[in-house]
Order: C-alpha cells, then structure tokens, then sequence
C-alpha cells in the first residue's frame, strides 16, 4: 500500500499534522479541505460558526506559503467589494484600480448566503474563471486560488439561498460539527492559555502546491473504478427520493477527489473505496430533495447513502 | 375572470365534487381525489387572490378542507402494520422511555415491598390499609377450604369474570395514564396506591398460609397485567413530566409531543391488558390443572413478557 | 379582531379556514352521545339479564360497557371521519391542529385523557381549559394536538336578478368592488330604508339618492360580479 | 358608533358559530366584565347576606332573581369594547341603566332567551310595543340557539358552583373541625354558607360568557339584517374617494367626519348601538311593513302517525323467526345456561388460538428470522462481477491459482484466489456482503468476524488485488505464493 511516489506526500502529511495542530478535533474536515485544494477546487462549508473555520484558512495560507484574506458577507456588500474597483485619483488625476479581496490564494468567504445574488455571482465567477476583469481588463488571481465559502445552517432568514447552478461550482461541500468532547476541553484549555488571538504559529512553507496538484491530476484511473463513479452519479438521476440528481460535473470532480484522497493516503491509483469514500461532500450539494422527503425529515445524507447501496461495486 | 364566469364555468365541477364528498369513500380513489385537491385549491387560491364574494371563498375552503381530510384519510395510521409494530415499535417505545419506566416500577413495587412485609409480620397491618369487608372477601375468595368444597368455576362466571377484568382492569391503566395530566400526581397516586393494596393483599394471604391459591392464580396474568400497569404509569408520568419541564420547546408543544411518541406504548397497553384479562378469566381461575403447571407456565410469561418488553434497545439507533 | 377562525396553511401554499367550536355546541353534542350511550347500555342490560346478570350476559354486559365508556369516542371518530352522533348531528368534527383527520392515535389519547377533563366533576376540568385556550381545547386536545371543528354546511351566493350591469364611472380597488358586489348579493337580507341608507353612504360614486342609489350601486355590483 | 373600529370580525356566521364568538368576546374582556359585574353585585348582595344571615340561601335565591339587573352593566361595557372605546367601571356605573327594569325582573324573568333580548333594552332602549316587534325580526332565526345557550350557562353556572363547592371542602384542614353536614346528613349553616358563597362565584364568574354568547348572537343578526361589513368598507371607500378629490377638502372632510364621529358616540348608553335612535323607530316601522319581514312563520306540531299502513310483515327473515321457536323450544331459558355459556368460551378460545395461528401465519416468514437477530439475506452469488458460488471453484484453489500464474494470467490467478477468498468467506463465516460493498468495506466486514489471523489476511490480499487491477502492479511471485499458503490455512475446508 505505501509505494511513495515523491516527496509529496510526506510534505502533505506535514502540512496535515501543522493544520490539526492548530485546528483541534476536525481531521476530517481538514482532510477534505486538502483534498479540494489537490483537486484544484473551492469547498462550501456548512456550520454554526465558531468552529475555527478562519483559524483553518490561516493555517493552512501558512502551510502553503501563501496569502490569505477574509469576506465577511452581509446583505449590502455590493460586487464592487469583492472584486474590487476602479477609482479616480485626484492627487495623480487619473484613474486607479484598487483589487478587491480576491486577490490572494485563499479566500475565507464567511456567510456567502448573507449577501444578494449579485455579489454572491460576482464571487462565483471568480471561482470559475480564476480571473478578474476591472475596467476592461482582465487580471488573473492568485495561483493557487481557493475558495472557502462558509453557510450558516441555522440561521436561514435574511439569507439568500445559493442559485442551484452556482453550488456546482463548489467541489465539496463540508459539514462542520462540534468536536468530540474531549478535543473540546483541549481547545478550552490552549486557548484558555494563550493570549487573545493566538499566535499565528508555523509559517515555513510546506508544500508546493502546483506541484502537488500536478501529482494529483496524475493519479493513474482503471477504466472500472471511473464507470464506477459515473454509475454513483447516474443514480442520483433516476431515484424518486431526488427532485433534482447531480449533473455530469459531479463525476469529473468525484474522480478528481478521489485522487486527490489518494494521493493524500500516499497511493499512486485510486480504488472504488476512494470514489466511494468521496461521494458524499462532492454530491450532498448537488442533488436537491424531493419535497416529501423533505417533509419526512430526512436528510440529503441518508438518502445519498440509500442511493449507494443500489450501485454495485465495480467488476473485475 | 369575473366571479361570474368563474362560477359558470367551475360549479358544475364543484358540484360533482360535493356529491362525490358525500357519498361513502370508494376503495381507492386516491388519485382522483388528488387532482380535485390539486384543482380545488387553485381555484380557493384564484378566489381569494381576485377577493370574490365571502360565501363563494367559504364554500371553496369548506370544499378544499373535505378534499384534505379526505386525502390524508389514506395515510391513517388505522392500517397498522401489526408485524413492525410489535417487532419494533412497541418494545421501542418502552426503551425510549426506560427512566420513566423505572420510576413507575419503583412508585408501583416500593410501596408493594414495604405493605406485603408489614402485613406479612403483623395481623393488623391489614386493617389499616384495607377496609375489615374488602379483607373478608379476599380471604374467602383465596380460602383453600372453600376452594376444596367447590367445584370448577363455571364457564358462564368466566366470561362474566372476562368482561369484570376488562372493565375493571383495563380502567385502571388508563386512568393512571390520565393521571400524567395531573402534572404525574395522578400516575403517581394510581401506582402507589394499587401497589400498596396489591402488596398488602399478598403478604396477609401468605401470613394465612393461602400460599397454593393465591399465587398460581395470579402468577399467570400477573405478567401482563402487572407489566402493563408499569407501562401506562410510565406513560402517565412521560405526560407529566412534559408538563413540568418542558426543555427548549412551550409547554403545549412539549405536551403534544409526548402524547404522540405514548401512542405505541397505548396500543402495546391494551393488548397486554385484553391477554391479562383473558388469562385471569380462563387460564389462572381454572383448578383442575395442578399448581406445579400453572408455576411453570406463570414463569415461563413473565419470562417471556419481560424479554419482549425489553427488547426495543436495538431498535434504537435506527 | 376577534374571531373564531382557524387558519393553517396547508401543502399547496393555501391557507385553509377552519371555524373552532366552544362549548355550547360541544355540550349538545355530548349531551346527544350521552342519551345515545344510555340507550345501548339499557338495551344490552335489558337483553342481557336473560343471560345471568352474574354469568354470561353479565359478562358480556361488562365487556359492552367497558367498550362503550373508553371507545365509543374513538370508534367513531377514527372511522366516522372525527364524528360520533352527536358531533354529527350538530355539524361539528374532531380533527388534527394540522387540519388532517385524526388517526387512532391522537384519538386514543384525546379520549383516555377524558378521565381528567372530567376532574372534579363532569367536566369542569375541561370547561375551564377549553376557556382558557383561543381555539377552545380542553386537556385531550391539548396533550393529543386536536380541536373541533365546524363542518356545516356553507352558504350559497344568493341567485342573481336580471340587473344591466353599469361599468364603472371611477376605477375601484378590488376590495371596493368586492363589497359592491356583496351588498348586491346580500340586499335580499337587507331592509329597504337600510339598503337607502348604505347607498347613501356611497353618492359621491353613484351621484344617485334613494331608490335609484340603491339600483345603481346593484348594477355596479353586476359589472363587477361578470354579469353581462 | 363607529364601524370602523369594530373588535370582532363582522361577518356572517351560523348561530353556534356566532355563540362561540361571544366566549371569544368574554375571555377577551374577561376582566373588565367580571369586576363589572361583581361592582354590580357586591353592594345589594352584601347587603342581602346581612340580612338573610341564618338563611343565606333567601339571600342567594333573591341574587339570583335579581341576574336580569346586574347583567346590565358588563352588556353596557361590551358594547364600548367592541368598538374599542374605553369604558371605566365606575363611569359606566355611575350611568347605569335602570330602564324598564321591572317587568325585567317580573314576569320576563322567566324568558328562556334574555341575554339575547337584552341588548334590545339595554342598548337600543326599546320598550312596549317597539321592543315587541324589534324582537319578532330578531328571533326570525336563532332563538333555539338562544334557548341553548340559556340551558347549557345555567348547566355551567351548577357545575361551577359545586365544583368550587367540592374544592372549598376538599382543602378545608379538617383539624379546624368544621362540619358542613351535620347528623342527619343535612347541611349546617356553615354549609350552607359555604354554597351561598359558591353559588355567587359561579354566578358572577358564568356571567359575561353567557352575556357575550347571547350579545354575540344579537351582533350577528344584526350584521346579518344591517350589513354592518358592507357599511364599514363603504365608509372607507366614500373616505378615500373624498381623499383623492381633493387634498384640503380631504381635510376638511376628516375633521367633519371626527366632529360626527364625536357627536355620533355620546356617553350615554342608550347611543352606543343605535347612533340615531330617533330615526330608529320610524326604521323599525318600515322595516315591518316591508315583504321581507315579520311576517313569515313556520309553525310545527306533532301529530299522531298513520299506523295502520305501516306495519311492514316482511321485517323479520323467516329463517330468523324459525331458529328462534327451535331454540326456544330447545333451551331453557329461565335456568340452564351452562351449556351456551360453555358453547360461547370454547368459541371465544378457539377465536383467541385461531388469531395467534392466522398472526404466526402471516408473519410466518419474518418470524422465522426473529432468532437470529437480524434478517439473514440470501448469499449472492455474483460479487464484484465475479462468480462466488462454491460450485465455481476448481477443487485445489491454490494449486489452480499458482498454475495460471505461472502462465503469466497474474490477474485471473489472482482474481480466482480473491473470489475463493470471498465464496469461503460468504459460505463459511455466513459473512453478509451486498454488492454494493467495495473492498475495503468487505475487508472491514471480515475484521468485524473478530478473527484477527483471518482478518489480516483477507486486508493483505485485498492491497495485493487492489494493487494488480486499479494500480496494475504486478506483485512477486512470493507474494502470491504466501498468499496461496494463507488461503490453504485460513480458508480451506482444512482449516480451523
């Protein structure tokens, strides 16, 4: 099982180790967000807040030697705030950009479902297109350039639900859950400890990510395990259970983060168990219940893994 | 639309709908009832949103609400599904109340313990919890001089006796539930006081040596019923507890909620209690079958009863 | 605004009315259980003596009895679409706060919870809780989440009289015409000096007085209504 | 009287409906009618407990009698809180209507309908012949509701009154030795005392609800005969139209419209329903003599019934007629009823035994699963696209294994030794997989067994499988061969 390919993935298991250093109790959350990062994709996560989602970022920025900024979205923030503007300089009398926050390699983009579809667009196309246009001009983003996006669960009024076309865009969708109680009383006590606002920690890089995510990209595919993630997606289409199946962008990116998680366990190919181990942060926001469903009370997780015990594991 | 042609057009619809409402439901026209639905309340919608006249707007809700009722009639939980019910649900219900369970068992067997010792060590004690008449019949009814002298009970006193442990029995397991509305006051009176005769009836009947009477006649039913008194007390003190403290939700909303997750143990209750009633009447009065039997088969119920009971655990996690 | 309406919306986005019943009515119909419940006891102790009151019918009698006290309600009301007889007669029906019929369930629990309704004598218990609550339950309907509905019949609009529809001079909100076009359906019920008087109310719309306000305001109300 | 500020919905309802809107009525304003009543009673009714002291039940009866009068005034404060006026207690009694009392508590004393008639007094202040024909158009429907509501008050107002009878008795210390019945099992003065005094709270506390229910039902034929809704959205249209005419003289209209306002709600109470009385009258009279009114009647009677044609022979089917002369014949029905009771049990056992075997019957094949915990699904037979039924494996697995590696078909060898793993495990261990397992789940399936030797075989050889057919990496011939030698000790028919 352990054929290293390079470096790499001791370099991510370092950058794992500083990440759960800091973030206490949420390995798995943190491996997701690895593992969206290899897939060279942005991840929403839905969670009270609270929970160390900017803490995550600022690791992780340091870990990969990279910049990072923070949105906080409200229901007035305009376009403009997130991309950035145009000004007119009185002292140069000429026209000025200024870059909005998108300008950097991670984007923390607090409770992107607080503001109006506009901005939240705006954002959204950055994602897609990793570049901004400002006055006729098109000026690319960082590189690397990810997006976490977070929502809030509880709170839903005043909230703008994302556009279902939009969610698309996200590569995986994190649930982020209280942490098990006794990583709870050791986040109590080091923070209880340390000075207001932590110490920003380690901030040697760790990883190249390009490079990593070059690795990714070459993770080796048996023609089984993709019709196998194919097949996953494709009964998300017919069930009754579903108003609304995932699209064919589900199976590229399901694959993509199974290699990603791949190479994150230091494996050079990818297994059915990777495809499967993955179907639910990548699918869980692209298929929309079917209204009795929703009345029943159950949710998108349950019915997602009803739906995979109905696919067969792939044949040899 | 004017109102006008609105109401040319759709009446006659309305009306054969109204005539269909009144006649008795047909097996299963689910699906037609679902398009009337789907129809009726378009049009209740059409009306209100365009303020038609208040008679016509009344006569759609009226219409629009039969065609509900009728609709959900189908997801009525009168079709029971027997097997899951007493495979899961009821033994479940019991698991999901396992602490009121405990404290019904206690309020109900405490007292029990406590007057069945007294009464046993000391001739008395009786007196002060019965009245003098209710002990003299007790003791005549259990006398195993009397028992020798007469005969097998007749079948006709069976069925009376049947039809007294239904009334009797069975009402009181529905007013120790009833009691839970009495902030559990009631529950708790209901168990203490019953345990407490129980508990005395049985310790003077064995300091009288009526020990081959006594117990292989209620060693049998005792199992269900005395089980499914526990229960309704249970029950009973979920209600009340509901009542007092009703965690993160109001206290009507806390109420109505515990009254639906008793339901299971209410229907698991009664059977219990028709089958108590049903062993008392035939099984445990008959004296023709020899006191070792009705042990043996007394023992083999409680066993039987109380795995039963106690196995909703695995359910849980589901 | 007082009212006894009980308003939920249903799947389908609508909001449903539904008219709460107090106790009066509630009494009545109880009443009419209650008689109605009389006569099967006496009829089935009557036809039971013969049996042995201490024996057979005897038996039987206590089974009827036990059946009659704690299910009847229940009977009815599941199968009987939420009626007994006497709810029936009185055009009154048990039903779920979410408007759906009531299930064994919520029956079962809204019927053995009588015992404490009934505390500390026939029911005061519930009288004073059916008071106490906008939508009149008492303590079963609490605990089992029903209420009592009416479902009578309701009214028909009145037929219309052969009136030349007359468009309107000034446009109206849909409010306006609507009570326009209730005085028009309604002016049967409606005495003549009443009828004068409302349309006096509107002259400044009909630029008419009296008998001719009153017809123009009719009229008015058959454009509204469609009525060409 | 101003519409516009009209506290209950005006609309038509039925006549419980509108019974039921009147408790609404009293539970809204509860207090104000309640105190408003007990001002009402507490100065005479002390007075008359003075006096009556050895007999308080005089005293209760003549409070009784007296109702008509004291109902007066939390009718007076209704009608100013419908309209959401604010109508002090003390104010209000200090206008208290006195009018046309007496035959109110004479001879009309005895009317079944008088919360429904009262507001004709009290509000309208109709007397004679006036009253008599406002009355025929308001008891043109409703006045069985009216009876109801009479019959069901005074019902509560018993009720009421032994309940808090029972109550004052019930949590009355018996240390303090009072005795409510004395020897002869009647009631001592105390007790007495004790009913007169609950007799009053009953009286006062039923009160406003049977006042509002009888107002209500008043209200409501009143909407139904003046259409008061139609009146308040005409008012608010003619408002608006005026509005839009033109600005000032909006104005202008308003503050008229507040001065009418004003002038229309005088303090008195005989103006609170009817602003203008005066033309009331005359209304009335025509209101009578038009067609529509006072002058229809339904009169029903009873009356015997026709008997001789209704006899109906064919009632009874013969055959019932028959089996009972045979069994009168037959059973003796004055002493011998052992035999149909013996009869009915064994019927009601073999009822009770057909039952559980019908329920063992039907639920036959879930039962039948009930020992082993849970239901044990049908080994599959085809996993992974690979056949794991024992009937496709050669006899010597390992030896056909290590054969087809030496052939060079390293993925059909190890393919074979994977699917004989999996059909050893599935037939031997009764390990359930499902085909939508992937291996590792299958692999932590097998560790589940509790079988470590077992269990960290079966994870080598997956890595191993895994490896050749998504990795296609071909793994040493040892490997194989160890594999082989595991297979023969974990798995074989020979093993453990």
């Amino acid at each position: 099982m352990n054929d290293s390919t390079s470096t790499t993935p001791a370099a991510l298991n370092a950058l794992r180790d500083h990440i759960n250093s800091r973030l206490i109790g949420q390995s798995q959350v943190v491996d997701q967000v690895l593992i969206a990062m290899l897939a060279g994709g942005h991840v929403l996560i839905e969670g009270v807040p609270g929970l160390g989602k900017t803490l995550l970022v600022q690791a992780m920025a340091a870990g990969i030697g990279g910049k990072f900024k923070r949105i906080q979205f409200t229901p007035d923030l305009m376009p403009g705030d997130v991309t950035g503007h145009v000004m007119f300089d009185m002292s140069q009398s000429k026209f000025v950009l200024k870059q909005g926050p998108v300008f950097t390699n991670l984007l923390l983009a607090d409770e992107i479902n607080r503001a109006p579809a506009k901005t939240q667009a705006a954002l959204l196309e950055v994602m897609q297109e990793r570049q901004v246009t400002l006055d006729g001009k098109s000026m690319k983003v960082g590189k690397p350039f990810m997006v976490l996006a977070t929502q809030n669960p509880i709170e839903q009024e005043g909230t703008y639900a994302l556009p279902e076309a939009e969610l698309d865009r996200f590569i995986l969708k994190i649930n982020i859950d209280y942490p098990q109680a006794q990583d709870e009383v050791l986040i109590a006590t080091r923070y209880a400890l340390e000075a207001f606002g932590g110490d920003p920690g380690d901030t040697r890089q760790l990883i190249d990510v390009e490079a990593a995510q070059q690795q990714c990209a070459a993770i080796e595919v048996d023609d089984r395990v993709a019709e196998y993630a194919v097949e996953l997606v494709r009964a998300t289409r017919g069930s009754t259970l579903l108003r609304h199946g995932a699209g064919p962008r589900a199976s590229i990116a399901l694959l993509r983060c199974a290699k990603a998680l791949a190479l994150l366990n230091g494996v050079s190919f990818i297994t059915p168990d990777d495809v499967k181990a993955m179907v639910l942060p990548v699918l869980r926001h692209r298929v929309i219940l079917a209204p009795e469903v929703e009345i029943d009370g159950l949710g998108v997780d349950q019915v997602l893994a009803n739906l995979l015990e109905k696919v067969d594991a792939p044949r040899s | 639309m004017k109102q006008h042609s609105f109401v040319q057009q759709h009446g006659p619809t309305w009306q054969r709908i109204e005539d269909s409402l009144a006649k008795p439901a047909q097996a299963d026209n689910s699906k037609v009832l679902a398009e009337h639905y789907l129809l009726l309340c378009q049009h209740l919608a059409i009306a209100k949103e365009r303020l038609y006249d208040a008679a016509l707007v009344e006569r759609l809700n009226n219409l629009v609400l039969a065609l509900y009722r009728e609709l959900y009639r189908y997801r009525s939980e009168t079709r029971l599904n027997f097997y899951a019910f007493f495979k899961r649900d009821f033994p479940l219900a019991i698991y999901r109340h396992r602490y009121y369970v405990l404290l019904a068992f206690l309020v109900f067997v405490m007292p029990g313990l406590i007057a069945g010792a007294w009464t046993y060590f000391d001739e008395e004690a009786v007196y002060s919890i019965l009245d003098a008449p209710e002990v003299r019949q007790v003791e005549r009814m259990y006398d195993p001089d009397a028992r020798k002298l007469g005969r097998e009970r007749e079948a006709d006193t069976d069925i009376f006796m049947f039809g007294f442990y239904i009334k009797n029995n069975i009402s009181v397991a529905f007013r120790c539930f009833a009691g839970g509305m009495l902030v559990g006051i009631g529950t708790l009176l209901v168990l203490f006081f019953n345990g407490l005769f129980i508990g005395s009836i049985a310790g003077h009947l064995t300091r009288l040596e009526y020990v081959d009477t006594f117990y292989p006649f209620v060693v049998g039913h005792g199992s269900f019923e005395l089980t499914a008194i526990v229960f309704s007390g249970a029950a009973g003190l979920r209600l009340g507890f509901a009542i007092i403290n009703p965690g993160q939700f109001s206290r009507l909303d806390s109420l109505r909620q515990a009254g639906r997750d008793v339901v299971p143990m209410l229907y698991g209750i009664v059977l219990m209690l028709v089958i108590a009633a049903f062993l008392e009447a035939f099984w445990s009065s008959s004296t023709s079958l020899s006191i070792e039997i009705k042990y043996a088969v007394g023992a083999l119920l409680w066993v039987l009863v109380l795995l039963y009971s106690f196995s909703g655990r695995r359910y849980e996690s589901r | 605004m007082l009212d006894t309406r009980y308003r939920v919306e249903i799947p389908g986005g609508i909001n449903l009315d539904a008219q709460v019943v107090g106790p009066i009515p509630r009494f009545f119909a109880f009443a009419i259980d209650l008689a109605f419940r009389g006569v099967i006891v006496f009829v089935l102790s009557m036809a039971s003596i013969p049996f042995g009151a201490f024996g057979l019918g005897g038996g039987f009698f206590l089974i009827f009895l036990f059946a009659i006290e704690w299910l009847y309600p229940v009977l009815f009301e599941v199968f009987w679409r939420g009626q007994t007889p006497g709810k029936k007669a009185l055009g009154i029906s048990v039903i779920n706060d979410d408007l759906t019929p009531v299930t064994l369930g919520t029956s079962l629990v809204r019927n053995l919870l009588r015992t404490v309704d009934f505390l500390p004598l026939f029911y005061l218990a519930g009288l004073i809780t059916m008071l106490s609550n906008r939508r009149f339950q008492r303590l079963g309907d609490l605990a089992a989440g029903t209420l009592v509905i009416s479902v009578g019949e309701s009214n028909r609009p009145a037929p219309q009289r052969d009136l030349v529809p007359l468009a309107p001079s000034t446009p109206l909100l849909r409010t306006e015409q609507s009570s326009i076009i209730d005085f028009l359906q309604r002016s049967q019920q409606l005495s003549e000096p009443r009828q004068r008087e409302l349309a006096s109310i509107l002259e400044g719309i009909t630029h008419e007085k009296d008998d001719n306000g009153v017809l123009q305001l009719q009229r008015l109300g058959a454009w509204f209504l469609g009525l060409r | 009287m101003n519409l516009d500020k009209l506290q209950i919905n005006a609309c038509i309802r039925s006549g419980w409906q509108s019974v039921d809107l009147g408790f609404l009525m009293a539970r809204a304003w509860f207090r104000p009618l309640y105190f408003a009543g007990l001002l009402a009673m507490l100065p005479l009714s002390a007075v008359l407990l003075l006096v009556f002291w050895k007999s308080p039940f005089w005293a209760l009866a003549i409070i009784w009698w007296l109702k008509p009068f004291w109902e007066r005034l939390p009718l007076f404060i209704a009608s100013r809180k419908l309209f959401d006026e604010e109508a002090g207690a003390w104010s209000s009694f200090r206008s208290f209507p006195l009018k046309d009392i007496l035959p109110w508590l004479l001879w009309r004393r005895f009317s079944v309908q008088r919360a429904f008639d009262n507001p004709v007094t009290v509000l309208e202040d109709l007397r004679g012949g006036q009253r008599r024909q406002r009355l025929r158009v308001l008891h043109g429907k409703y006045s069985d509701v009216a009876l109801g509501n009479q019959f069901v008050c005074f019902c509560f107002e018993l009720l009421v009154c032994f309940g808090i009878a029972l109550m004052i008795d019930f949590f009355t210390p018996e240390s303090l030795g009072l005795e409510v019945y004395d020897k002869f099992d009647d009631l001592t003065l105390l007790g007495e005392w004790m009913f007169t005094l609950s007799g009053f709270m009953a009286m006062s506390l039923t009160m406003p609800f049977h006042c509002m229910a009888g107002f209500a039902l008043y209200l409501n034929r009143r909407i139904e005969l003046e259409a008061w809704d139609i009146e308040i959205s005409f008012r608010s249209l003619a408002n608006r139209k005026r509005a839009s005419e033109s600005q000032a003289a909006g104005l202008l209209a308003s503050l008229m419209l507040a001065v009418i306002v004003c002038l229309a709600v005088p303090g008195s109470a005989d103006a609170a329903i009817d602003h203008d009385r005066d033309s009331a009258a005359g209304l009335i009279e025509e209101v009578l003599q038009s067609e529509d009114f006072g002058q229809e009647r339904t009169l029903r009677k009873w009356r015997f019934k026709d008997w001789s044609e209704e006899v109906d022979e064919e009632a009874f089917p013969e055959w019932l007629i028959e089996f009972l002369e045979w069994w009168e014949e037959n059973v003796d029905w004055s002493t011998d009823f052992s035999g149909t009771a013996f009869l009915l049990k064994i019927v009601l056992v073999i009822l009770f035994l057909g039952l559980v075997t019908y329920l063992l019957i039907r639920y036959r094949g879930p039962l039948s699963r009930l020992g082993s915990g849970r239901p044990r699904e049908k080994a599959p037979a085809v996993l992974f696209g690979l056949d794991v039924t024992p009937q496709s494996l050669p006899p010597d697995v390992p030896a056909q294994v290590m054969r087809l590696w030496d052939e060079g078909g390293y993925r059909e060898a190890l393919s074979l030794l994977y699917r004989a793993s999996l059909s050893r495990l599935i037939d031997k261990y009764e390990i359930a997989f499902r085909a939508s397992h992937t291996e590792a789940e299958c692999a932590a399936l097998v560790k589940a067994r509790g079988i470590e030797s077992l269990s960290d075989y079966f994870w080598q050889l997956t890595a191993v499988w895994r490896q050749l057919a998504y990795g296609h990496r071909v793994p040493a011939g040892e490997i194989i061969q160890d594999l082989c030698q595991g297979w023969t000790t974990e798995l074989s028919d020979e093993s453990k």
